[in-house]
């Protein structure tokens, strides 16, 4: 146990202070409880196959997928701020960085190991990149979304070698230094790769013929929600990011970044925000005169079904569309911080339906005339996997926050209660 | 994927989207290789110790990195932005030419004017043959007292300033020691004989960045407050009373504290 | 020439008997359900379906439509989603073939196929002891965690061009090759034949005035068609017809 | 030299770039998906030369025609006949998974006594105690099969008593033999020359008498149309698969079939709709109508819809003397498209013994349904191929399932023409499994085997020169060579029909209109077939389509 305590000590940076160990402990414990629930319940679904989850044939997508979305929307913060940063030259979000570094890292590395559990036959994953069908979304995803983790990686890189221990290495030192000149370039791909596959994820509703609810229009290859998603997801990125910055400062006592940062995350969300809800009106009007009716389905049909009715259709466009644009915006309540967090989460939500709607009614809704509403809820299994990934996401931005230089070296000592 | 590989179709689309996607991995190959080319030639070029330095010397708290014209008093207030590299500094002589107004009182610690020393508690004294013998200064002498083990260059291996020139071990803490200057191993001492490296140094013998004089004394006296300050509890040894000599082997004396901390600030580490 | 190979079924001649199913699943070494399995969890690449036209009471009436991959011929839904090319358009014959050792399970082209006529295998496939005995030869068993569907008997599409090779004919003899359901049907409802043949009966089948499409409006084209003389049958091709919203709010 | 911790980390890092380069991971890889592609605990098919062989189904009395798949000596599929001139190719939908059925894991393999396990020994040893102490009784679930004659020839001997247990379908043409004393193994129906058939309940398109038969006929002539060829009126409570598909659905109440029936009755004698007098039912108009519940015109209507276009015939779902009278009464009897007698007799009728008060011992026979109680104090031998829950017998006698024994086919009950067909023992039969006759064979080696019967039978088919031959190509009697060739031809599949029924040969008398709706005894079954037991196959298809529910298994 000594040893412990010296190597917390040693690890975290010099003049830095944190939290005391047990402290530190007593956070982890429950998360990594958590965690290897998680990884308990996807082991049962590699050895006991997906009759472990409730999906089934007319739901094969579930939980899973609907999370997977979200996450990777809410991950969108990472490349958009590095876009800002290194393409755009907006130094002042420099701060903010590191912290969307670890953001993007773990939304992303924990969509695809759910990905992992998903499919039927992980071990044949690789096939996807040895026999591409280009002319699908999901694989536009999946090459996409492995190419970006590689990036995110190659990102987080400089961030772990600036730990105060690994940084005695000379060569890594070296390294670090070198690699982080060329994060610029990594930016760049890491901006073009997370266009594609945000757009594809979207896509991969929008190209669904055969479910009309999902179906939409486009240009060349691409549906409407190809485009939609980008917008959405560089929209509530920086929300995102705001939100998890802000819940860092709170457990931690501390400012973690200049209010300035926030108000600039905030007002870039809600003109984006608000460029989105505008589309998405556009895009739902286009749909649901146009689109549906000529593949022979009646829009109000879809939202005969209790309890999806046209409220989500509102919800998703007015109070957590419209709405959060405005208090982003609007200087009366954007310079206000509780203010600007609330609308960063109503954006969050709003998007997290969208996604929810986009996967989980999609399927709910019947096609043939004689099918019924489905109802599908899912099994612990599926719930734990997740929750194993929210406990691995917040396990490592925990120790990313103590051992790395998350928010520059925010030296100084933390003030009252202290985590992370 | 290749075209000698089952589904692989001559279209357009095909095409378009493969070549992208070769693009974007060559692209990230590309940054990772040539990353790591340049650490390589960074280590060829023995850029790479002081690049090193450098990076830890921009990491170190503003009141580590002072002038020593500002410890000798020469000026109000200045911080280094060389990384204690005065021979390359424009404003050197410039300032070396003031007068020192610093009055060399008792700090706690004994120094020799005759002794030339570095910010990471090294002295450097030169020889008749031309060598210069390289030794730990009391202050850290103080601190450690006896190190359980040393461990030091082999001879002829060459030593660059502000690198490590040498580790010990104390209590479980690796002491990293920054080499004073650049130079060649000619032979190596030890906590016995006083001394630890006898070097011959790089020519042109250049010894203008290390501190002598008044600037030892305002440097050592800042070095023992900053000690203070980080054992100030209440349960405080009266070695540390104001003025009172520096009680020797206080590593041993007092193994509680956070040496850590202490060790890392006064051999220059971030 | 190529043939476009595809069913017309009479949903007024079908009594529901499920015959076809069985022979299906016979035909194709589709396992046993285990004990958990749901009603939306099996396996049945010919399913058939209890209809009605939404009324309670004496006016009820109820029929039965035989449901199995339609093999779209255009913009085949599922053709387009696969990642992995795991799922083709045979140009020869028009089927769509589902390959399930090429198959990731994703379950993509599953939530693409309008009529939910693709089943994912959630189970290891067993028999009770003994009974592997009586599988039949020549069609592979699916392995756990792969999509399959109605590929039209492909071993006994295989062994009737086996056997006009052996012949030394090129085209098959239409007598060789008919899917276990359509050979199975005890009213003849299920016809199976090429549609691209204008002499084949399936082809004025089709083109008979009672003849109509499940979702034909979606514009994929299928090659399974329905026939019937009622008006309350005819009204199920299509989501947004009168009974189907009546139904609704009813 | 010294091995610092860098050293390690350089060298583990240059391993694993090094091993990157080399096939060994990519070829693990590609072993991996291919191990995937067939696990080692999945079944493999049987591999080698498939031959096909014709046979009968034994299944159920109908004896379809059913052409085998066999893959090293094990049947791998089942398929209709199309050459067949009763079934005409169509089969029920268990019959596609009845090669499954021997390996049901309710297949019985050995001899239980008192749910313990036995030895055949023993139950010979109790049986042929039984036999000495007497009486004994040995019920038949299919009267008429060269088994039958055995068992009719041991009780004979074994001053025993024979009991047939008939099937819903023969139970519904008893009435007509009780009052024109034509057997019921003679009577039939003339479907094919119908224009409107009333079902009482019965499911005639859901696997009532020959699966097929009927089937195809209506699809021929009715289905769909507005106003088709051959009515069919089904007359339910609910809406059944036949009423579903039938062109009038007449909903009432349970079980007022007869009350229906006099309802009928009364509207067609009172309106001279019926040129024959009969005795008037006790029951008015108006009764009827308020016992059904049906309105009075609604009664008068069907009634006058039946008379629309005929002929026209009743199908009873079992032995109700009401829906027989109401035949007698439309002249349905012994005229074309109605009740008519077959032509030639096959297999010798054999009558039901009177029961006795006690009986010592009871041997059932696997061909009766599992629902069948026993008397209460006898020592049953029961024999069954799969047991079918329930501890329904003293002793539990492993008999041949599917395909695993020689027995001959004769005719389905509803079928107007006699048939004959042998099912051949295309399967080995399994250790420790015997049929009924073996059985009694051996407690009694007078007893003729069931392959000399056939033969004998053959032959006097082959003596009637009568009907044809159906194998390959139909040919008629007369152009058969032998009689071994017939029986050849027969063991290969074919099956021989005979002449077409001649109308009159019998009459009905009726004395006064039956009323009472005559509940149906314990032996009867349901029509639809209802196997021993469901093949796990049709048990899940049956839950995934919303076709119907499974039968309720029969858990012991």
């Amino acid at each position: 146990m000594p040893d412990l305590l010296v190597l917390d000590r040693r690890l975290i940076a010099r003049g830095v202070e944190r939290s005391s160990t047990m402290r530190f402990v007593f956070w982890l414990a429950p998360w990594v409880a958590l965690l290897a629930l998680g990884i308990y319940a996807a082991a049962l679904c590699f050895y006991y196959g997906l009759n472990q989850t409730h999906m089934d044939n007319r739901f094969a997508f579930g939980m899973w997928i609907y999370l997977d979305l979200g996450m990777i929307a809410m991950g969108a913060g990472t490349f958009f701020t590095g876009f800002l940063v290194y393409i755009l030259k907006q130094e002042d979000l420099k701060p903010i960085l590191n912290s969307a570094v670890v953001v993007g890292l773990i939304c992303y590395s924990g969509a695809v190991a759910v990905l992992m559990v998903d499919v039927g036959q992980p071990l044949r994953a690789w096939f996807t990149f040895w026999h591409p069908n280009t002319h699908s979304m999901l694989t536009e995803v999946t090459f996409c979304i492995t190419c970006y983790l590689f990036v995110l990686i190659l990102e987080y890189l400089p961030v772990l070698l600036r730990n105060r221990q690994l940084r005695k290495v000379p060569s890594f030192l070296v390294f670090e230094y070198q690699l982080h000149k060329l994060v610029p370039v990594l930016a760049g791909v890491g901006a073009f790769l997370s266009f594609f596959h945000q757009g594809s994820l979207g896509g991969l509703y929008g190209v669904l013929r055969g479910r009309p609810f999902a179906f939409r229009q486009g240009f060349a290859i691409w549906p409407s929600t190809f485009f939609l998603f980008i917008l959405s997801a560089i929209a509530v990125g920086p929300s995102f990011l705001m939100l998890v910055t802000a819940m860092a400062e709170t457990l931690t006592g501390r400012r973690l970044v200049q209010p300035s940062v926030f108000r600039k995350l905030g007002s870039i969300s809600g003109v984006l925000l608000g460029a989105y809800v505008a589309a998405k009106a556009l895009d739902t009007l286009v749909w649901l005169n146009i689109t549906s009716p000529a593949l022979g389905f009646a829009p109000w049909d879809y939202y005969a079904y209790k309890p999806f009715g046209w409220a989500l259709l509102f919800a998703e466009i007015v109070p957590l569309g419209l709405l959060p644009a405005f208090l982003l915006i609007l200087p009366l309540t954007a310079r206000k911080r509780s203010w600007a967090l609330c609308g960063a989460a109503l954006g969050c939500g709003g998007v997290l339906l969208n996604r929810f709607v986009l996967t989980v009614q999609t399927l709910a809704l019947p096609t043939l005339a004689f099918d019924d509403f489905l109802r599908y809820i899912p099994s612990w299994q599926e719930v734990a996997t997740f929750a194993g990934v929210i406990a691995y996401g917040v396990i490592v931005y925990s120790l990313s926050y103590r051992y790395l230089p998350l928010f520059g070296q925010a030296k100084g000592g933390d003030k009252n209660v202290s985590v992370g | 994927m290749f075209p000698w590989v089952d589904g692989f179709h001559w279209s357009p689309g095909h095409i378009i989207f493969l070549s992208l996607f070769f693009a974007v991995v060559l692209t990230i190959l590309s940054t990772i290789v040539s990353a790591v080319w340049r650490t390589a030639s960074d280590f060829r070029t023995h850029r790479a110790t002081e690049m090193c330095w450098r990076l830890n010397f921009a990491e170190l708290p503003e009141a580590e990195r002072r002038c020593r014209h500002q410890l000798a008093g020469r000026v109000p207030h200045r911080t280094c932005d060389n990384a204690f590299d005065c021979r390359h500094c424009p404003k050197y002589a410039e300032l070396a030419a003031l007068p020192a107004r610093n009055p060399s009182w008792n700090v706690g610690v004994n120094f020799s004017n005759n002794l030339l020393y570095h910010r990471g508690h090294t002295w450097v004294r030169s020889e008749d043959d031309g060598t210069l013998t390289v030794g730990l200064d009391e202050f850290a002498h103080h601190l450690i007292g006896h190190p359980d083990s040393v461990q030091l260059p082999v001879k002829d291996s060459k030593t660059e300033s502000n690198g490590i020139a040498w580790r010990m071990m104390k209590n479980g803490h690796e002491i990293r020691v920054r080499a004073p200057i650049d130079g060649t191993v000619v032979s190596t001492g030890g906590d016995k004989h006083g001394w630890y490296l006898k070097l011959r140094p790089r020519d042109p013998v250049d010894l203008r960045h290390l501190l002598r004089g008044a600037e030892v004394s305002g440097w050592l006296s800042g070095e023992v407050d900053r000690l203070r300050q980080q054992f100030s509890t209440p349960n405080a040894p009266h070695c540390l009373a104001l003025g009172g000599p520096l009680m020797p082997e206080l590593m041993d004396a007092m193994p509680a504290a956070d040496w850590d901390t202490v060790l890392a600030a006064i051999f220059l580490e971030a | 020439m190529s043939a476009r190979y595809g069913f017309v079924i009479d949903l007024d001649r079908c009594t529901g008997c499920g015959a076809c199913m069985m022979a299906c699943a016979a035909e194709n070494n589709v396992p046993p359900a285990p004990a958990r399995a749901t009603p939306r969890t099996g396996l049945t690449p010919m399913l058939v379906r209890k209809v009605s036209n939404g009324i309670e009471g004496t006016a009820r009436r109820e029929a039965f439509i035989p449901i199995a991959c339609m093999h779209c011929g255009n913009e085949t839904p599922c053709v387009g989603v696969c990642p992995q090319q795991a799922v083709e358009v045979d140009k020869a014959t028009g089927i769509v073939m589902q390959m399930p050792q090429r198959c990731l399970g994703c379950r993509y082209c599953m939530t693409a196929c309008p009529y939910h006529a693709r089943y994912f295998n959630w189970w290891d496939p067993a028999w009770p002891v003994g009974m592997e005995k009586s599988l039949n030869p020549g069609v592979a068993v699916r392995m756990r965690g792969v999509v399959e569907k109605c590929n039209l008997c492909p071993a006994r599409l295989h062994s009737a061009k086996e056997k006009a090779a052996a012949a030394g004919k090129k085209e098959i003899d239409p007598a060789d090759y008919l899917p276990a359901c359509a050979e199975a049907c005890p009213t003849g409802a299920i016809l199976f034949g090429n549609l691209a043949d204008k002499n084949d009966p399936v082809f004025s089948a089709a083109h008979s005035s009672d003849a109509f499409r499940l979702l034909a409006r979606l514009g994929t084209e299928p090659k399974v068609y329905y026939q019937s003389k009622q008006a309350w049958v005819k009204a199920l091709a299509e989501r947004d017809s009168d009974r189907a919203t009546e139904a609704q709010h009813a | 030299m010294k091995v610092t911790r860098r050293d390690l980390l350089i060298g583990s890092a240059g391993a694993v770039a090094g091993l990157a380069l080399t096939p060994v991971p990519w070829k693990l890889l590609n072993d991996v998906s291919i191990w995937t592609q067939n696990f080692p605990w999945i079944p493999q098919p049987a591999y080698g030369p498939v031959e096909t062989k014709y046979s009968a189904c034994t299944l159920c009395e109908s004896g379809c025609g059913i052409r085998v798949r066999m893959a090293e000596k094990f049947p791998v599929g089942v398929a209709g006949v199309r050459s067949h001139p009763l079934t005409k190719g169509a089969l029920c939908p268990l019959a596609f998974a009845a090669h499954q059925l021997n390996w049901h894991p309710r297949r019985l393999r050995e001899v239980r006594h008192a749910g313990r396990a036995a030895s055949w020994a023993e139950a010979q040893a109790a049986f042929q105690k039984a036999c000495g102490e007497g009486p004994i009784a040995i019920v038949d679930g299919r009267p008429g099969r060269a088994v039958s004659s055995v068992f009719e020839a041991f009780t004979r001997k074994h001053n025993g008593s024979y009991q047939a247990v008939l099937s819903a379908e023969s139970q519904a043409l008893a009435p007509y033999a009780d009052w024109s004393g034509v057997p019921v193994a003679s009577l039939g129906y003339d479907l094919e020359n119908a224009r409107t058939i009333v079902s009482f309940g019965a499911p005639v398109l859901d696997g009532w008498g020959t699966p097929g038969r009927f089937t195809q006929l209506w699809s021929e002539r009715a289905a769909g149309a507005a106003d088709p060829q051959l009515r069919l009126i089904q007359i339910e409570p609910s809406l059944s698969r036949s009423a579903a598909r039938a062109w009038r659905w007449v909903r009432v109440r349970e079980g007022i079939e007869a009350q229906l029936a006099a309802g009928l009755a009364r509207v067609l004698l009172e309106e001279r709709l019926v040129t024959q007098p009969g005795p008037m039912p006790r029951l008015s108009l108006a009764e009827a109508a308020a016992q059904t519940g049906l309105a009075p015109e609604a009664i008068r209507d069907l009634s006058h819809t039946m008379m629309e276009n005929r002929p026209v015939v009743v199908i009873a779902a079992d032995g109700n003397p009401a829906i027989a009278a109401l035949n007698v009464l439309l002249g349905a009897v012994a005229t074309p498209g109605g009740i008519v007698r077959k032509r030639g007799e096959v297999q010798p009728h054999v009558p039901d013994d009177p029961v006795p008060e006690s009986i010592r011992a009871m041997l059932v026979d696997s061909t009766v349904p599992w629902e069948f109680a026993a008397q209460a104090n006898a020592e049953v031998f029961r024999f069954a191929a799969w047991d079918g829950g329930g501890d329904r017998a003293g002793w539990l006698l492993p008999a041949p399932g599917f395909l695993e024994e020689l027995t001959d086919v004769p005719t389905s009950p509803t079928s107007a023409l006699p048939t004959y067909a042998v099912a051949q023992n295309l399967v080995a039969l399994p250790i420790g499994v015997q049929s009924a006759a073996q059985f009694l064979v051996k407690i009694d080696p007078t007893m003729p085997a069931v392959e000399k019967v056939i033969h004998a039978r053959c032959g006097e088919i082959f003596r009637s020169r009568q009907g044809s031959v159906y194998g390959e190509h139909p040919i008629a009697a007369t152009k058969v060579d032998s009689a071994q060739h017939l029986e050849e031809q027969l063991r290969k599949g074919a099956v021989w029909m005979g002449e077409p029924p001649s109308p009159g040969k019998f009459r009905c008398e009726l004395k006064e209109w039956p009323m009472e709706n005559r509940v149906a005894p314990a032996t009867s079954w349901a029509t639809a077939w209802v196997p021993p037991v469901f093949p796990a196959l049709a048990t899940k298809l049956y839950q995934e389509s919303n076709l119907r529910e499974p039968p309720a298994e029969r858990r012991g």
